[in-house]
């Protein structure tokens, strides 16, 4: 356990006093997943209350991806827990004070009519569900409409969780909450324009082309605003490669290429599917750099 | 012990911690309290939140430094300068106690006028044989005048050191000596000493210690203006000072200085010393010392005073004082040894005693260990293969042997030194053949320790150790048992001894433990019946509660005629009762000595001196430094101590002529050990390096003697020079840096108590000299690099700590670099390193053979050492235990058991 | 006249409930455990820790009784080269952390350095008025409003009824959200057992009258340990009684509120500035932007929403 | 004054926090001394089933009035720790590792080594024919760290039974 020279750093003032909690890989992919589910399950739904002939059919496959997204997404919450034997003591208590707490609960009431709607549409698939039936319709809006809130909460509360935190960076972030949730749109808005291209449901793929591309300017706003409150701790502890990079990727990949791409191809299933994933990869390496961000040592300059 | 012996007559701490509360000013040097005693650190601490100053003067700025008002950095080994330059300001300022010095010291003595000062004769005092490097003080006349040759000599051992009494006290002849009130006369004490330390001016001593010269000033003005009728100072110290071959020396400077501004015998001040392991006092007074029986009584040596108990006591015996009772300590010792086979007509068996014709003290006992003399060796708790002085000659010595019994709880060095030893030969070259004992821990086994305050303190054993681990106490009576049966039969004379030594200490039912259970060692002796012997008791009157011989109440009961038995005079009184452990008494009161707390010898006085807390008539000195005084109506002396004195002697008595004991100690002469009952200022008996300290550089030095150049280090050192042992003389340009050791408040010692206890390895895990910025900046050091330090003996690596906690000094107008060097890693335990006393010499100081470990030459150079290093021979612990505390719900389960419990 | 410490003894010791049998019947009792409430305890007088750091020795002996009484693990054997603080941080495993902060000046001229980093020395925000050698025993500061209480999603972290901040060990699922919610950096989660510890103010000793183990052991009354009121009381007479012994620059850390945050109920008497002994220089609730983030990630959300379905909306049609 | 934006209502205590109480209930406690240094800090050692469960200083002790020091506050884990030997270890001369050996032949083996060490060196009377009755070649090492009790056997056998010299310990001055 004796370790080699290792250069000493003399008092305490130079270090910051909070610790960064050990979390890693696995919650960037959780913040990833979390506005994957959402999102998608947000843009289904809300298409589907608005133009229910236009985004219903679209909105049958949307609802098991994002169920299994959101699967995938609790899974990484669990394993990422000390003990994930005592994962349900997150439910012991509500209390509003922890954004941990309500986003637990929301996930939770969000994963109850979502589980149920893709129960339906895999009954309408087997058949067991007759699914022209009145009664299946008014389940489904009634479940759409209750899933509504409890999907837009465990977006919202995402980014609130680490904006209230005393971690460099995080805490100076007031619109990394406002970032995550309508980057959770964004993001459901390119999946579900994936799922209208692949399913071939055209009139879904042609709404939601400019919605994309107005989601991805509006999104710019808090992404602009987060970066900008973001800087002086951002180019304390990564090098400016590191921050080039990143910003190329998340707002030149992530944004402006696709806006272009958007307005230039057109419905090319190839180029759309690829338009999403540079959408979704920005959307990753901002909550990447943001996530490690305490865990980089600030540079020594 | 001679340091504070020969000041004022017994070799112990004068006072006790809780008292050092009291003190108005406290100087500690030679002492790092706060980091090596941090709980006895309360007190003065204590002391200061009352508005008290604290000093700290030291090499090296220590976690004590940080919390005393003033600091100030000397180089190691110059504290006789620094001292004497305060004796010096006190004496030239006319700042000492008038009125206590001339009563309470021996100022006022005429020496003999055939004496010569260090400063007549070059930094030697007369009577000094350069080719034995000893002093005679009968032909350098240390003696009071008058007492001239007819003074008492002691038996002389040769060049080897003593602890007995016999230098504490010293004999003189029946006259009264002489003395000059007005201390005019040349040949007074308070003239030699003037003279002695006029040399030590304040320039002087800053270009010797390396401080400011209003350093000198600034300290003596501050410790005069706390001492006095109305305020005192304190002294503490510990093996700062001990650990030089300058040691006692220094430690009369502080008792010389502490007479003068009349701070002995006195609440807040005194001198306390700070003691290292737990019962070191305690093993000073029961005495497992080669030239010492229990008590302070000298082992008798060859010389022919020593051939009977009479001729023995006439030597060694002083007519004057408490030590005239020596025959009763002697008798009732050798009746507590050989029981029935010792009676008058046989001398009490005086001449199965065995005689000391040597020096076998620790070091000279491994010097001849490694010379191949010695076949067998005991180790009981002490692990000299790491913590021993020059370590590598020690565990060189260990190899030499045919047979080594170790009796501890861990592996240590001294265990392991045949397998593990980086530097030593593989196993299957070391012949010695190595008994491991696995011994009881403290909670293990009932007990005493005597603190550094000389308190006894009962433990008492809570469980009963593991598997076959045994007491000390258990191991020895054991053994001495088996012993006893091999001899049994024998009728040769030399086997008579054992044959006949009384050793019986059998528990008569099975030893009950706290708990209500019944050990499960059904063989371990009564510890009690040890103290009792300790304690002493009335040979063959029975007391009828317990079958028993009736114990007695104190050292006054003490007999000569082979009527009482007493293994050890001074702790007589520590068992009075069959039913009375006074050890294990644990009573509180309203009395702040709290003394039913504990038991302190001599009996259970816990300030001694402390008659000279009042004045000559008898009154307090002050009402703020009120302790013992005269009470006139209840013709006693009272107070909340009891009175280190005759507690009903008034203090108006004066010795009829040809007095003898205590009847010739006068009723204002509070130094009742001394012959004429006075503190001494200046020591005509009792350091055989001379009668008054005189700064000598250490051993090895790089700075020579400003002092006295023509004597460069004490002239009565003793070094052990061979290939094992080189030593760098002083001074010497070829290791050009001042080492001194130290401790931390985090390990213990050369590490068999830490370096195996994981909670303790992670607060201090490496070893690392601690060195400053300008030695760095020489040698090319950065902070945290590996650096190798040499000395004449080897080499070490550490870590370097490059801090300005350890100053570099302009000593005569150059820069002389120090390094400080923990003194906790060996080669054998969860976390090892480089050594320490690796580094250091053996050398002995006359007087009581102690190394210099303080301060010794080396040199620093960047980079790892080269040699073989050694790795962990244990396996990092995290939990001591992860059992489950028995018969406890989850709830009540320590937080830290981190195991999953719903 | 005895001490609580030996009458505690004569206390009986409860016993565990009888563990549930068989496989099934352990599973429902793990399932529901956390859903069952203990009897609240009645409220006490709110105790905590005065640390005057003017005394503390160094000497560590509250981070060794500490690990003692909790049976904490050693965590390595680091020489970190920072004086002689090798412990490093408060973590899960050391709950007491003792800091050495080297202040010197020049004795001789300042020689050259051989790579720019050189002694331990650490500068003092204004010269100090001597050499100096600061040590400060660190501990979690049982905030009055604790951010890792409300960050807590368990309710693991409560306040028990002395107004301690206390991490229930069978409640705690090492989500470490505590970790990130604390601006002193006291908790870090175990690898051990996965949970996060920190200091318990010895919850367990308070319950039957003892003095926490830290504040026991210490032996020059550095930390001292009682109700918060005359513990501030005492050191605020402390400071008053420094500033006239020529230490002006004595203050009290956490012993009142500030803008941003609640005191501590345990506080510190510093001589430096907070962060020379790593404390942040002006701490901050994180809580209070909570609600301006929430209105802020909803107003961004429904911001993106709205624009979907008027996209739908109008070109929908 | 600063006031939370969200109140926090008081958690739930579980039945395990509830009854939170000392492992000290129903111990056995006793009065102890510190091994380590010569301050001699009280000590209150408490078991249970003959186990060890918790050292801590003696708050009634007029000397450390309660406290310890890093060492005294670790001798829990001097008593209760991995790395003490249980058993008797012996190392044949020329042996490479060590050898688990019962007590008793270890003590029988030690006594048997005193005695023959002893009638070889011990010398009755020097070349002066004065009086030794002493062993030289024969010595013990340690005290200091030692019962006042055990120290006084070790006297009293070695110096006063068997007549060896060399009896000593860390105590110099």
């Amino acid at each position: 356990m004796q370790t080699a020279a290792t250069p000493p750093a003399a008092g305490y003032a130079d270090r910051e006093p909070t610790k960064p909690p050990d979390w890693h890989q696995l919650v960037v992919w959780d913040v990833f997943f979390n506005a994957l589910t959402t999102g998608l399950f947000l843009v289904a739904a809300v298409g589907e209350l608005a133009l229910p002939e236009v985004f219903g059919p679209v909105a049958v496959w949307a609802y098991p991806a994002a169920f299994v997204l959101l699967l995938v997404d609790l899974s990484l919450l669990v394993l990422d827990l000390g003990d994930p034997l005592r994962f349900h003591h997150m439910l012991r208590v509500f209390k509003l004070s922890s954004p941990m707490s309500l986003g637990t609960w929301c996930l939770t009431a969000y994963s109850l009519p979502l589980t149920l709607l893709v129960a339906i549409d895999i009954g309408t698939v087997v058949g067991l569900v007759p699914g022209d039936s009145d009664a299946v319709w008014w389940v489904r809006r009634v479940l759409l409409i209750a899933g509504l809130p409890v999907a837009f909460g465990s977006a919202a509360y995402k980014g609130v969780l680490f904006s209230t935190s005393a971690q460099p960076g995080w805490r100076d972030s007031r619109w990394l909450g406002g970032y995550h949730t309508s980057s959770a749109v964004v993001f459901g808005c390119a999946e579900l324009l994936v799922l209208s291209v692949l399913t071939g449901h055209d009139r879904a793929a042609a709404l939601l082309r400019p919605a994309l591309g107005l989601l991805l300017v509006l999104g710019l706003i808090p992404l602009g605003l987060l970066l900008g409150e973001l800087r002086p701790e951002l180019t304390r502890r990564y090098t400016r490669d590191d921050l080039f990079r990143g910003v190329a990727l998340s707002v030149g990949g992530g944004v402006l290429i696709p806006l272009l791409a958007l307005a230039a191809v057109g419905t090319n299933p190839f180029a759309v599917v690829l338009t999403a994933v540079l959408v979704l990869t920005g959307g990753w390496v901002i909550r990447h750099l943001i996530v490690m961000l305490p865990h980089q040592a600030p540079l020594v300059r | 012990m001679p340091g504070l012996g020969a000041s004022f007559g017994r070799g112990a701490a004068t006072t006790f911690q809780q008292d050092l509360a009291n003190s108005d000013c406290i100087l500690i040097m030679g002492s790092n309290m706060a980091e090596a005693h941090p709980v006895g650190f309360r007190w003065p601490m204590k002391a200061k939140a009352k508005g008290a100053t604290l000093v700290h003067i030291d090499p090296r700025f220590s976690r004590t430094s940080a919390l005393c008002d003033i600091y100030i950095g000397i180089r190691a080994g110059s504290d006789i300068a620094f001292l004497g330059g305060l004796i010096n300001h006190v004496l030239t300022h006319d700042k000492w106690f008038k009125e206590f010095v001339l009563a309470y010291t021996n100022a006022a003595t005429i020496v003999d006028e055939g004496f010569r000062d260090a400063e007549d004769l070059g930094g030697l005092f007369s009577g000094f044989h350069p080719e034995s490097g000893t002093y005679n003080a009968n032909e350098g006349k240390w003696a009071y005048e008058g007492e001239g040759e007819d003074g008492q000599t002691k038996a002389a051992h040769g060049k080897e050191g003593t602890h007995g009494y016999g230098l504490e006290g010293g004999g003189r002849a029946e006259d009264r000596p002489h003395r000059d009130p007005t201390l005019w006369h040349p040949h007074c004490v308070m003239q030699i000493l003037r003279r002695h330390f006029a040399r030590y001016t304040p320039e002087v001593v800053a270009r010797v210690c390396g401080c400011a010269p209003d350093d000198v000033g600034r300290i003596a003005d501050l410790l005069c203006a706390n001492s006095g009728r109305e305020r005192t100072s304190a002294i503490v110290y510990a093996v700062g000072w001990t650990q030089h071959t300058t040691g006692v020396q220094m430690i009369r400077a502080a008792g010389i200085l502490q007479l003068l501004l009349g701070n002995v015998g006195r609440p807040g001040g005194g001198i306390m010393a700070m003691r290292g392991h737990s019962s070191i006092q305690g093993s000073t007074d029961v005495s497992t010392l080669y030239d010492l029986l229990p008590g302070y009584l000298p082992q008798p040596t060859p010389d022919e005073g020593h051939d009977t108990l009479e001729s023995y006591v006439k030597k060694e015996g002083i007519p004057t004082g408490y030590w005239a009772n020596f025959s009763k300590f002697v008798v009732s010792l050798l009746k507590a040894w050989y029981g029935d086979a010792a009676a008058a007509e046989n001398d009490y068996r005086f001449g199965w005693v065995p005689r000391v014709d040597g020096d076998y003290s620790h070091l000279p006992t491994m010097d001849r260990m490694a010379r191949g003399e010695m076949t067998g060796y005991f180790l009981f708790g002490q692990n000299p293969a790491g913590g021993g002085m020059n370590a590598g000659l020690q565990r060189a010595g260990l190899r030499k042997l045919d047979w080594l019994v170790v009796a501890d709880w861990f592996e240590t060095e001294s265990a392991v030194f045949w397998k593990d030893d980086p530097n030593g030969p593989p196993a299957a070259e070391v012949g010695t053949e190595v008994f491991f004992i696995p011994a009881a821990t403290s909670p293990e086994k009932d007990g005493t320790l005597t603190n550094t305050q000389r308190l006894l303190q009962w433990h008492n054993k809570a469980m009963d150790p593991p598997d076959d681990c045994r007491s000390d106490t258990w191991f020895v009576y054991h053994l001495g048992k088996r012993l006893k049966d091999l001899y049994a039969g024998s009728t040769d004379p030399k086997d008579q001894p054992l044959l006949n030594l009384t050793w019986d200490y059998e528990h008569g039912a099975g030893h009950r433990l706290p708990d209500g259970t019944v050990s499960c060692i059904r063989d371990e002796p009564d510890v009690e019946l040890v103290l009792q012997e300790i304690n002493g008791y009335r040979v063959g009157e029975i007391d009828p509660r317990t079958g028993r011989p009736r114990l007695l109440k104190g050292f006054s009961e003490l007999k000569a005629d082979g009527s009482t038995a007493c293994g050890c005079w001074i702790y007589s009184g520590v068992f009075p009762e069959p039913d009375r452990n006074r050890a294990n008494e644990r009573k509180l009161s309203d009395n702040p000595v709290q003394p039913e707390w504990g038991f302190a010898w001599p009996h259970n006085r816990r300030m001694l001196y402390n008659r000279a807390s009042a004045d000559p008539e008898g009154r307090p000195w002050s009402d703020r430094k009120k302790y013992i005084w005269w009470d006139a109506e209840k013709a006693r002396w009272d107070g909340p101590d009891e009175p280190d004195f005759e507690p009903t002697k008034p203090p108006g008595y004066r010795p009829p002529d040809g007095a003898k004991g205590m009847a010739a100690i006068a009723g204002d002469q509070p130094f009742i050990m001394k012959p004429d009952g006075l503190g001494w200022l200046f020591a005509p008996k009792g350091a055989k390096d001379g009668p008054l300290p005189t700064h000598y550089e250490p051993v090895e030095s790089p700075v020579g003697n400003l002092l006295y150049p023509r004597q460069p280090t004490s002239p009565t050192v003793r070094t052990f020079e061979g290939p094992l042992n080189r030593i760098a003389h002083t001074p010497t340009a070829e290791f050009p840096v001042v080492a001194t050791t130290f401790r931390l408040t985090e390990h213990y010692l050369s590490g068999p108590m830490s370096r195996f206890n994981s909670w303790l390895n992670e607060l201090q895990p490496e070893m690392f000299v601690e060195m400053s910025p300008e030695l760095a900046a020489e040698r090319a050091i950065t902070h945290g690099d590996w650096v190798t330090v040499r000395s004449a003996r080897t080499a070490i690596e550490c870590r370097a700590m490059v801090t300005r906690r350890v100053p570099s000094l302009l000593v005569d107008g150059r820069v002389v670099h120090q390094i400080g060097l923990p003194f906790h890693w060996a080669f054998a335990g969860e976390v090892v390193g480089g050594n320490a006393n690796d580094l250091t010499a053996l050398v002995a100081e006359v007087n009581v053979s102690m190394h210099e470990g303080k301060a010794f030459a080396c040199q620093v150079e960047r980079g790892r050492h080269d040699g073989r290093q050694p790795s962990p021979t244990k396996h990092p612990v995290a939990w001591p235990t992860r059992d489950p505390i028995p018969n406890t719900p989850a709830a009540a389960q320590p937080e830290g058991g981190f195991t999953h419990d719903e | 006249m005895t001490s609580r410490e030996a009458q505690v003894v004569s206390t009986p010791q409860s016993a565990d409930p009888p563990r549930p049998r068989g496989r099934l019947a352990e599973v429902v009792a793990r399932l529901t455990y956390p859903f069952r409430r203990g009897a609240a305890p009645a409220k006490q007088p709110a105790t905590g820790f005065y640390t005057d750091t003017t005394v503390c020795i160094g000497c560590k002996a509250c981070e060794v009784a500490c690990k003692q009484w909790n049976q904490l693990p050693a965590d390595g054997f680091n020489w970190s080269g920072n004086s002689y603080d090798n412990t490093g941080e408060l973590s899960a495993s050391s709950l007491r952390h003792v800091k050495f902060i080297e202040q010197f000046a020049d004795v001789l001229p300042p020689p050259p350095s051989p790579n720019g980093r050189m002694s331990l020395d650490v500068l003092p925000a204004e010269p100090p008025p001597a050499n100096r050698w600061l040590m400060m025993s660190d501990v979690c500061k049982h905030c009055a409003a604790a951010p890792c209480q409300q960050a807590c999603p368990t309710g693991a972290i409560l306040y028990n009824e002395f107004a301690n901040v206390y991490i229930q060990r069978d409640i705690c699922n090492g989500c470490a959200y505590c970790v990130a919610a604390c601006p002193f950096g006291v908790i870090t989660r175990s690898h051990f057992d996965g949970h996060t510890h920190k200091c318990t103010l010895c919850y367990d000793r308070q319950k039957d009258g003892l003095v926490p183990a830290c504040a026991k052991a210490c032996p020059t009354a550095s930390i001292q340990f009682g109700p918060v009121e005359e513990l501030r009381e005492r050191a605020r007479q402390r400071v008053e009684e420094l500033h006239s012994r020529a230490v002006p620059g004595a203050y009290l850390y956490g012993d009142s509120p500030t803008e941003t945050y609640t005191e501590l109920n345990s506080f510190y008497l510093l001589v430096d500035r907070p962060a020379t002994y790593g404390l942040p220089e002006a701490p901050f609730n994180p809580w209070i932007h909570m609600t301006g983030d929430y209105v802020r990630a909803v107003l961004s959300g429904l911001g993106a929403m709205g624009g979907l379905l008027a996209v739908f909306l109008v070109m929908g049609q | 004054m600063f006031s939370l934006p969200v109140a926090t209502k008081p958690q739930p205590f579980s039945p395990q926090t509830a009854e939170k109480a000392s492992r000290l209930r129903g111990a056995t406690v006793t009065e102890g001394v510190c091994p380590y240094c010569a301050v001699g800090c009280g000590q209150l050692i408490y078991t249970k089933g003959g186990q060890l469960i918790d050292i801590e200083g003696d708050p009634r002790s007029p000397i450390s009035e309660g406290t310890l020091c890093p060492k005294g506050a670790n001798t829990f884990q001097l008593s209760t720790n991995p790395h003490r030997v249980r058993n008797v270890l012996y190392r044949a001369p020329y042996a490479d590792k060590w050898e688990t050996k019962p007590l008793n032949w270890a003590l029988d083996q030690i006594a048997r080594r005193v005695k023959a060490a002893r009638d070889a060196g011990l010398v009755t009377r020097n070349a002066d024919g004065r009086l030794l009755n002493s062993v030289k070649t024969i010595g013990t090492l340690g005290g200091a760290t030692l019962d006042i009790e055990e120290n006084y056997l070790i006297k009293k056998l070695f110096t006063g039974g068997l007549g060896v010299l060399s009896v000593e310990n860390q105590a110099r001055i």
